[in-house]
């Protein structure tokens, strides 16, 4: 039997290396995956908390796929749209808005 | 458990009292059927008749009790139906704003809408973290689409922008809610099982778990530090939109904070000093927001700072804790609404007439509309907090909640909000002024662009409406606070 | 009472007739006004004929404050009467002098209105029965004052002379209110005649002065009493304020003659007599040594000038510093007494003056020549073309010297006297005082001899003498001031100051006052000191006779190249100078200076305070741009990219605000912990 | 047994994501993603929950990886060099990371459950079931979030405003 | 039968008349200034029927001690377990207010008419004049403290653009200046009517809550006396308090619930003082901003300066006033603690700015500042007697905000005039103008003279009344509340008064005529409608110096029952 905590550390880790894609990565669907990454993390933390008899942590990690899925869509669909008007989707080369 | 027809029997029932949100939802694909049969024409009207219908029903089907619908993830209750009324109003207001422009005749932009109402309503109907998950899920992703509205470069920057810091948030939320469904076992979070898991739960993870998820919400609501989005989504995105961002999800948001806010301060009996958190947050919100506005040259980025500081103003009721600061945070919710939403109305006006974007364009605008200058002066009068306006109404109720709360628990960072938040209004005062300084002080230095004879547009009647309306509630606050002391919060 | 109402408003009337009377019916607005000064004096002369002693009092109430309420009243006693007659007799002589001295004068009808109005509150200081009031007209004298030494506003001179005499009385009237506050605080009313009646019922005790209403620590009696003085002093032109006598001759002469010597300079001293009894010791010394010392002053400053009307304006510092003497050592009456004997001498010789002045400045304007008609180098031998003014001329003189037979003589006699008798009582020290008073004889008598010899002996030094005497307007003032100089008209017997008719009459009131615990004894030989004050003003006169007389060859030196004793004397002792380095310049600096704090320091503060607001906005931004992306530059150039730094300064924002929100939720997991 | 199957899946997770962390090229980040999406999913599976990790290989690595790829392909000039991405923030962003590392796993010590966690495996139609009765709500709310989340990615995606607006 | 509502009408017809002036039509344009002088006349027909009528009443302070009262209720909220809260119509005027109202109306008279050149965007001048009229006047009379918050604020606005507009230079800085310093004083006070309001009930209302009186009946002091005394004793449920903005309940201990943060007996303590201490002293700050007292005062200089001058007119001659009138209304006798304890600082204060105000009088080169540096002198003598809280203080107090209205507004007119010629105002650049302009310097000598405090001017029997009342301020446990070293320094300032006075006179008026910058033809003496302008202040300056009583009689028994109700604490 594997140890619950060990699901949490996974998690944090996997949690932390997602952190660290978003937080370093220029590249803005390297940054998707890194969000992806959290998510899963998250998961992993709902079905490992799960008590035996209960659902609910499986259908919040189903959820979570379900919006992840949307989400991608849509981050998808801007990243591209950014790529149409800047011709690179380097998040630190977007940069037309000053203030 | 129950057997399975009495559950979708009860689904049923539950569905009877979600009519509003079934209006929404039946719109929200009505609307994308218009769209695709091409006529649009009937968009912007119909989208009005779908929220007003929305809006009737919320009027009539006012609740006698709270009631726990769909297995009780969501709890319907007076306050709820009163937040969702805020919500559908600044819906329709912010389409009504979308009247002048191009956006009226995009079926993409009503269906983005609806699902911002949507998620709004549903993120202050929930009482399960699942629902407050979609919810803002929901929110977002309308949200994220709806800013590259205007289909340029800057509008695809925001978005990505957006994108980035909303997906980072909610996904730092959900880690959240893991922990806490770990320490739990159950995300009804009004169940009292949960409050009692919460008051037994261990310090360290518990705290670590609420602050994450209370990232998710100050990233809708916009509150510092959280807040880095909005400037540039309230620059590159089209104004009617904007206009929706800074009333319904943001108040969405604050609706569910202050109800979120119940149950972790648990009754006072946890261990975590929420109050000087949030009361804390709130200055700085205040702080950044205002003193950021300052120096801003662009009239919506500055509206975007005031937003962030209204934030700050939102969040005070929320710390004071008692039932009359829940209806002050109405009133001024509702006042707040009606504020922003004539503002931006202006702002729109004079963006689609005049191509005017930055504050000092603005100069000499009074000779040619002087009503609407007139009328813009009133509203950033009200922004600022003064009489004779609700805003100095709405004010007035927080701050006497909060002093209430501070004569009550005597905490000093409440007592610093207290003070901060009064005097932020003379920092506040300073950039508002801008715009009716150059309106009026300085003379116009090129043509207007715009020639038009007519100097009269319906605006006029809009703006005004809604400018009486503030006036209205300064001298008679009693009738919307009759209306609101109505309301049976149940905590 | 009716009359005494009538004195005090009819001038009054003149300075309104004045006013509305149209700019061709100008002489008519003056003749009314001497009109109804000779009827003020003569209603002045039957209020005192009829007084003998007894107080009129009448009074109402001004408005009241709370439960106490402020009166306006009138009270007219014996010394009150004989001012009363005094003013308004010179009043009246000198609006008719005036009448054709003025004849060509622009603001012929500002200067009567004026004038009338000065006679009109000097009336009113005379005839109040309470301080405030006294205070009330005490300002308008002297704002009248300050009015007419500008009457020739053109005059840079003129009107810096006017503003002097306002701001240095302005000083004095300073103290006249901080008695007014301790009066109203110890005895609750103003009224002369309370004050008199609850200050005898006061005590000294403990270091304490209590009265019926309030206690004070004993030290505030004494600043009542410098207070009062202080407005003495400011009005009287008493050292250390006297500057602003010599320069208000810029002012008309007779103006001088009726207001800077005759009546308004006194009403220090005729206040000094009414708040008698609030004089405690230590004032009363310092009074007595203010006023020998400004005696001598004057009198060392009268010694070289060569401004005719400079000389008597110092003649004037210095007996009015003889009265207050008389005051401070306890008797108010010699004082009193001096002050009506030298209004009508000053006044004469003003008038004589004003006489000679005003011919040579119209012989000078008629032939076009530019010359200052007030200098006495250009004068003498003037005797023959101006007899009756060198008469009175001669009379004045004698009587401000003290000869016998002389009004001057019977009044500084009394004082000095007076002042012996102090002294001896006083210890060793205070024989300074008479000294000093005893010396200022002789330099009296100097100064004046050296007057005469220089307008109206030798030789007349003028090429072109065709000056004469001005007519009635000039003369009858003249002569009736002149007669007013004589001995003879004051007492009986005229080497006898103690048979005056005046003093005689006046009630004693030593023992009224706190500043004497005893009544001084008369210990002195009225006769030596009467004789020793007539040789030191003959070897005065002799002195002037050696080095001034008619026939030597007098050699006007320039100021510049006057000995030092002779320049401290033409300089008035430079207090001018003095005033100039140290208190003006003080305030110069501390205005200044407080301008500097005001506009570089407090209103900075303040814009510094609005500032601090936008460069915390900017700072927001440099924490946006170089915090949160400096934090990224510091790890680049901590991994050794320093080529990145200045991109990621302006770029990797979304990234770098994740950061900096995440670092704010740790910041708020660790505030919770 | 199970034990050294678990360790090697997390191995494999934690690893492929360091690689995602740590590659330059974004092509084989897409592919260390299904790598790490498959070694969750089969750590899913020791959680006794079955159907959620068929679901995660399902959604994910057949729908969002291909999407990811797409965009990978999409955002990439395609005519030969290589597809690589740089980094940015390194030095804070990792103190971040590991900062927020140290406090999950500080946290994680909390946490009073301990022990092992006894999974049961729920049935397939149980799933269904309280799919559409006890989770009616969040199901239709999903299918909501989907709908508005098509109709964004097709504006987004789609043409520019001119010939939308017609 | 309209006597009843005659300060309704003072606050309501300047706002119609703005309303309708709004809606005139353009060829109209030569008659707007008729309209706000209409209603300026008007208002001066009310103010001398309000002066006729007005009796001065010898009674505590309380609501019978008020006079012309209006009491409507306006703002009803239920706060439910806080009890309710309510804010009232509520208008009335008493002795510190009668004097005031009247000099507001005359002030606001002599602006519309150094108006009257006016020559751009005439119809916003004279709606934001007439609505600055309302305000100004509304803010005299309104006795709730929301209604007076209402008015106080509100009055900003129309200053801030009557300013910003017609203003010098400067003008747009002079304004923002204002308009922050202001606002930042407001928030003060705001912060502390929070507080009272959440802390004191209305004894009527919550009478009636209780069921001690039936609705409409007539409250007698006994019930009061009732329902205080089951308030003191924690009788009464919180959810049947009505608590009240009324300025007059407010005033009353007896009203102040005991466990409120406000009360007396709360021993909490904010930053190391009392509760009460402090909003005392935001009170203080609030209003003294307005007064101003140094170190508050830079706004002034500068507000001054840059306004047009029948602004400067209103500001100097008005709304100065409205922060002394506020600091008696409000700090001093809701927090009668407060008063007595900062008496000594309050004087200081006082003191300083007398002082200081003069030094920079005598420093300043421009004629506005000049007289706006006195202004912050004489405003010290307002501070100054109020602190000594005594009869002649207090009274002096008011005395001296009355007079210094009319003679400054004169002041202001006559920097006005020579501005109006030569659109330069540095005293250097003239010399000698009493040549030219006789007339004018009539009225300048006696302006100023008045000014520096020359007996028969309203200014001396103010300064002395405030001298006498600060030698002898009020004793508190046999302590005189100021050191009579203070009243003594005072003096001092007015010696500096006459200086820069004097000094000015000597410089721009006499000597020889001179004038830099304009050609001297251009210099003319002033006209018929200016010399209008200046008649009525002369009168009035004069009137109020020789015949105290005109107005010391209206107030005396105000000012009595105010010095008791403080020091009674």
């Amino acid at each position: 039997m594997i140890p619950v905590e060990h699901f949490y550390y996974i998690s944090a880790l996997l949690f932390s290396i997602g952190l660290a894609v978003v937080l370093t990565r220029k590249n803005a669907i390297l940054i998707l995956i890194g969000i992806e990454l959290m998510l899963n993390a998250a998961n992993l933390n709902f079905l490992a908390s799960n008590k035996s008899g209960d659902v609910e942590g499986q259908f919040f990690a189903l959820f979570v796929i379900v919006v992840a899925a949307a989400e991608a869509a849509v981050g998808l669909a801007i990243i591209l749209k950014v790529y149409k008007h800047f011709k690179t989707i380097d998040l630190d080369k977007i940069a037309e808005i000053k203030d | 458990m129950d057997s399975l027809t009495d559950k979708i029997s009860n689904n049923l029932i539950s569905l009877s009292y979600f009519t509003p949100e079934l209006i929404l939802i039946a719109g929200l694909l009505l609307l994308i059927i218009v769209d695709l049969l091409k006529k649009k024409n009937l968009l912007f009207p119909l989208s009005l008749v779908v929220l007003g219908l929305a809006t009737w029903q919320l009027l009539i089907s006012w609740p006698q009790e709270a009631l726990l619908l769909f297995e009780g993830f969501i709890k319907l209750d007076q306050a709820s139906t009163a937040w969702r009324l805020i919500l559908v109003i600044g819906a329709f207001i912010s389409i009504l704003i979308s009247a002048r422009g191009t956006l009226r005749s995009i079926g993409e932009f009503y269906t983005l809408t609806f699902g911002i109402v949507l998620g709004g309503h549903l993120l202050v109907l929930s009482s399960h973290l699942l629902i407050v998950y979609l919810a803002i899920e929901l929110m977002s992703i309308s949200a994220y689409a709806l800013t590259l509205f205007t289909f340029d470069k800057r509008g695809s920057e925001a978005a990505v922008k957006y994108l980035v810091f909303g997906a980072v948030s909610s996904a730092i939320m959900l880690y959240g809610i893991s922990w806490i469904y770990t320490l739990t076992g159950s995300l009804f979070f009004l169940e009292p099982e949960f409050t009692g898991a919460l008051l037994s739960a261990p310090i360290v993870p518990l705290s670590i778990g609420l602050s994450l998820v209370l990232v998710g919400i100050l990233f809708k609501s916009g509150a510092v530090p959280f807040h880095v989005w909005s400037p540039d989504v309230y620059t590159a995105a089209p104004t009617p939109v904007v206009a929706l961002f800074s009333v319904v999800p943001k108040l969405a948001a604050v609706a569910f904070l202050a109800k979120w806010f119940l149950v972790i301060h648990l009754f006072g009996l946890g261990s975590i000093d929420w109050v000087t958190i949030l009361s804390i947050l709130a200055i700085l919100s205040m702080l950044f927001g205002n003193f950021s506005a300052l120096r801003q040259q662009n009239a919506k980025r500055m509206m975007a700072y005031s937003s962030i500081a209204h934030t700050g103003f939102l969040m005070v009721p929320i710390v004071s804790l008692s039932e009359q600061a829940t209806r002050g945070l109405l009133f001024y919710a509702f006042v707040f609404l009606i504020m922003n939403l004539a503002t931006f109305l202006v702002i729109h006006f004079f963006e689609q007439k005049q191509r005017i974007r930055n504050i000092k364009e603005y100069a000499g605008i009074v000779k040619k509309y002087p009503l609407l200058s007139i009328l813009l002066v009133v509203l950033m009068v009200s922004l600022v907090g003064l009489p004779p306006t609700a805003g100095f109404t709405a004010k007035l109720l927080i701050f006497t909640s909060l002093w209430e709360s501070y004569a009550v628990s005597g905490k000093p960072w409440v007592l610093a909000l207290f003070i901060f938040g009064l005097l932020n209004t003379v920092v506040a005062l300073f950039f508002y002024l801008k715009i009716p300084f150059y309106m009026i002080f300085r003379s116009m230095e090129s043509q207007p662009v715009d020639n038009e004879t007519n100097s009269f547009p319906y605006e006029n009647y809009f703006a005004g409406l809604l400018v009486l309306a503030l006036l209205v509630l300064f001298f008679k606050p009693d009738w919307l606070l009759g209306f609101i002391n109505k309301i049976n919060f149940v905590f | 009472m009716i009359t005494v109402v009538f004195i005090l408003t009819i001038p009054l009337a003149g300075f309104i007739t004045n006013i509305l009377v149209s700019e061709r019916q100008a002489k008519l607005g003056a003749y009314c006004s001497v009109l109804f000064l000779l009827l003020s004096t003569l209603g002045a002369a039957g209020i005192l004929f009829s007084i003998e002693a007894q107080m009129m009092i009448s009074q109402m109430d001004w408005f009241s404050v709370g439960n106490q309420s402020f009166q306006v009243g009138l009270l007219v006693d014996l010394q009150g009467a004989m001012m009363l007659a005094v003013v308004s007799l010179i009043s009246f002589l000198v609006h008719l002098y005036s009448i054709v001295y003025m004849a060509e004068d622009r603001g012929y009808r500002r200067y009567f209105a004026v004038l009338s109005l000065f006679t009109f509150a000097m009336n009113g200081i005379i005839l109040s029965n309470n301080l405030l009031m006294i205070f009330l007209f005490w300002e308008l004298v002297g704002l009248s004052s300050y009015l007419l030494i500008g009457h020739w506003y053109t005059k840079t001179l003129a009107s810096k002379a006017a503003k002097k005499a306002f701001i240095v009385n302005r000083i004095g009237d300073a103290g006249f209110i901080v008695a007014l506050c301790i009066v109203w605080f110890q005895f609750g009313s103003f009224n002369l005649i309370d004050i008199q009646a609850q200050m005898e019922a006061s005590q000294i005790q403990d270091g304490y002065w209590s009265s019926e209403l309030n206690i004070l620590p004993k030290i505030w009696l004494s600043v009542l009493g410098i207070g009062l003085f202080l407005a003495a002093v400011g009005k009287s032109a008493q050292f250390p304020l006297q500057v602003w006598l010599p320069d208000a001759m810029e002012g008309p002469t007779p103006v001088s003659a009726l207001i800077h010597a005759a009546t308004m300079v006194a009403a220090g001293v005729f206040l000094m007599s009414r708040v008698f009894v609030l004089l405690d010791g230590l004032t009363l010394f310092i009074i007595a040594t203010i006023g020998a010392t400004t005696a001598f002053m004057g009198g060392v400053a009268a010694l070289t000038q060569f401004d005719i009307k400079k000389v008597l304006a110092y003649s004037t510092i210095s007996q009015l510093g003889y009265m207050l003497m008389g005051i401070g050592v306890g008797s108010y009456e010699a004082a009193l007494f001096h002050l009506f004997t030298h209004a009508f001498f000053k006044a004469a010789l003003f008038l004589a003056a004003g006489s000679v002045i005003h011919s040579l400045h119209e012989m000078a304007h008629k032939n076009h020549l530019e010359l200052d008609a007030q200098d006495m180098r250009i004068m003498g031998g003037l005797k023959s073309k101006f007899p009756v003014t060198f008469y009175a001329y001669l009379i004045g003189s004698f009587a401000l010297m003290g000869l016998p037979l002389f009004s001057g003589f019977l009044s500084k006699d009394a004082l000095l006297v007076a002042s012996v008798n102090w002294s001896y009582q006083m210890g060793e020290m205070a024989y300074l005082v008479p000294l000093l008073a005893f010396l200022t004889v002789l330099l009296t008598s100097f100064y004046m001899v050296r007057q005469l010899l220089f307008v109206f002996f030798g030789k007349p030094r003028l090429e072109n003498t065709d000056v004469h005497e001005g007519g009635w307007h000039f003369k009858l003032p003249l002569i009736i001031l002149s007669i007013l100089s004589l001995g003879m008209i004051w007492s009986l017997n005229p080497f006898d100051y103690s048979t005056s008719w005046f003093l005689t009459a006046l009630p004693d009131k030593f023992n009224l006052t706190p500043g004497f615990d005893t009544i001084i004894a008369d210990v002195t030989n009225h006769t030596v000191i009467g004789l020793s004050s007539v040789i030191l003003v003959s070897v005065g006169a002799g002195l002037a006779w050696l080095k001034f007389r008619p026939g030597k060859k007098l050699i006007f030196s320039e100021a510049s190249k006057f000995t030092f004793l002779e320049k401290v004397s033409f300089h008035n002792w430079y207090l001018d100078v003095l005033y100039e380095k140290t208190v003006l310049r003080f305030i110069r600096v501390s205005t200044s200076s407080l301008e500097v704090l005001e506009h570089r320091i407090i209103d900075r503060v303040v814009n510094l305070l609005g500032w601090v607001g936008v460069i915390f906005s900017f700072l927001l931004r440099w924490f946006d741009r170089a915090i949160v992306d400096g934090l990224i530059n510091f790890s680049a150039f901590f991994s050794g990219q320093v080529g990145g730094m200045t991109k990621s300064f302006q770029y990797g924002k979304v990234q770098s605000f994740v950061i900096f929100a995440l670092i704010s939720l740790l910041l708020i997991i660790f505030l919770i912990l | 047994m199970t034990e050294i199957v678990f360790y090697f899946f997390a191995v494999l997770t934690v690893v492929s994501a360091f690689y995602i962390l740590f590659t330059k090229n974004i092509l084989h980040a897409a592919l260390a993603l299904i790598i790490t999406l498959l070694g969750v999913a089969a750590l899913y599976v020791f959680t006794a929950a079955e159907f959620v990790a068929v679901t995660q290989i399902m959604i994910y690595i057949g729908g969002i990886v291909v999407l990811i790829v797409f965009g990978v392909m999409l955002t990439n000039d395609m005519s030969g060099k290589s597809i690589s991405a740089a980094s940015i923030n390194r030095l804070s962003g990792a103190l971040i990371a590991l900062a927020v590392l140290l406090t999950l796993i500080y946290g994680s010590q909390g946490f009073t459950s301990g022990g092992y966690g006894k999974y049961t495996i729920t049935s397939m139609e149980n799933l269904g079931k309280e799919l559409l009765t006890t989770y009616l709500l969040p199901f239709e709310v999903a299918a909501v979030l989907l709908l508005v989340a098509l109709v964004a990615a097709s504006i987004v995606a789609g043409n520019d405003l001119k010939s939308r607006a017609s | 039968m309209l006597q009843a509502y005659s300060l309704s009408i003072l606050i309501f017809l300047p706002l119609l008349a703005a309303f309708l002036l709004v809606f005139m039509p353009k060829p109209l344009k030569g008659y707007y200034k008729f309209i706000a002088l209409g209603v300026s006349i008007i208002q001066l027909i009310i103010g001398v029927n309000l002066y006729l009528d007005y009796e001065s009443l010898n009674a505590p302070y309380s609501i019978d001690a008020f006079q012309f009262v209006e009491r409507v209720p306006w703002i009803n909220l239920d706060l439910q377990s806080l009890g309710k809260l309510s804010a009232e119509y509520f208008l009335g005027i008493d002795g510190l207010s009668v004097g005031l109202v009247l000099l507001s109306i005359v002030v606001l008279l002599i602006g519309v008419l150094a108006s009257w050149n006016i020559q751009e965007k005439v119809k916003a001048y004279f709606s934001l004049y007439l609505v600055l009229n309302a305000s100004i006047i509304g803010c005299f009379v309104a006795l709730d403290f929301l209604l007076f918050y209402l008015f106080f604020e509100f009055m900003l606005l129309p200053m801030y653009f009557l300013i910003g507009l017609w203003g010098g230079p400067r003008r747009e800085y002079a304004s923002i200046k204002f308009f922050l310093y202001t606002l930042l004083g407001s928030i003060f006070i705001l912060i502390v009517m929070i507080g009272l309001y959440t802390s004191v009930i209305d004894p009527g209302a919550t009478a009636t809550e209780l069921g001690l009186i039936a609705d409409g009946q007539p409250l007698t002091p006994f019930i009061i006396d009732q329902v205080q005394e089951r308030l003191q004793n924690g009788e009464i449920m919180p959810n049947q308090l009505v608590r009240t903005f009324n300025m007059v309940f407010m005033t009353d201990a007896g009203n102040v619930i005991p466990d409120s943060f406000l009360s007396t007996l709360n021993p909490q303590l904010v930053l190391g003082h009392s509760a009460r201490f402090i909003g005392f002293l935001l009170l203080f700050v609030g209003f003294a901003i307005k007064v101003p007292v140094v170190p508050f005062h830079t706004w002034l200089p500068d507000a001054h300066v840059e306004a047009p001058t029948p602004i400067s007119v209103v500001l100097a001659g008005i709304l100065l006033k409205i922060g002394g009138y506020g600091l008696f209304r409000t700090a001093y006798l809701m927090f009668p603690d407060g008063a007595v304890h900062y008496a000594w600082w309050v004087g200081l204060l006082g003191v300083i700015s007398i002082i200081y105000g003069a030094f920079n009088a005598l420093a300043s080169e421009d004629l506005k500042r000049l007289i706006a540096f006195s202004s912050v002198s004489h405003m010290g003598f307002v501070l100054l007697g109020l602190a000594a809280l005594s009869v002649e203080g207090v009274s002096g107090a008011i005395y001296q905000m009355v007079s210094h209205g009319f003679i400054s507004a004169a002041l202001f007119l006559i920097a006005g005039v020579i501005y109006d010629r030569t659109h330069d105002r540095l005293i250097e650049n003239y010399s000698g103008l009493a040549s030219q302009m006789p007339k004018y310097t009539v009225i300048v000598v006696i302006f100023f003279f008045a000014s520096l405090g020359l007996p028969g001017f309203s200014g001396f029997i103010a300064e002395i009344l405030v001298l006498l009342g600060s030698f002898g301020s009020a004793t508190v446990e046999g302590i005189p509340l100021l050191p009579r070293g203070m009243a003594v320094t005072a003096v001092f300032g007015l010696v500096l008064s006459a200086a820069y006075y004097l000094w000015t006179i000597q410089r721009m008026f006499f000597g020889k005529y001179h004038v830099k910058r304009v050609s001297s033809d251009s210099i003319i003496d002033i006209n018929k409608r200016e010399f209008t302008l200046f008649l009525p202040l002369i009168v009035f300056a004069l009137m109020l110096g020789i015949f105290p009583s005109v107005l010391l009689d209206l107030i005396n028994d105000s000012v009595v029952s105010f010095v008791n109700t403080i020091l009674k604490f």
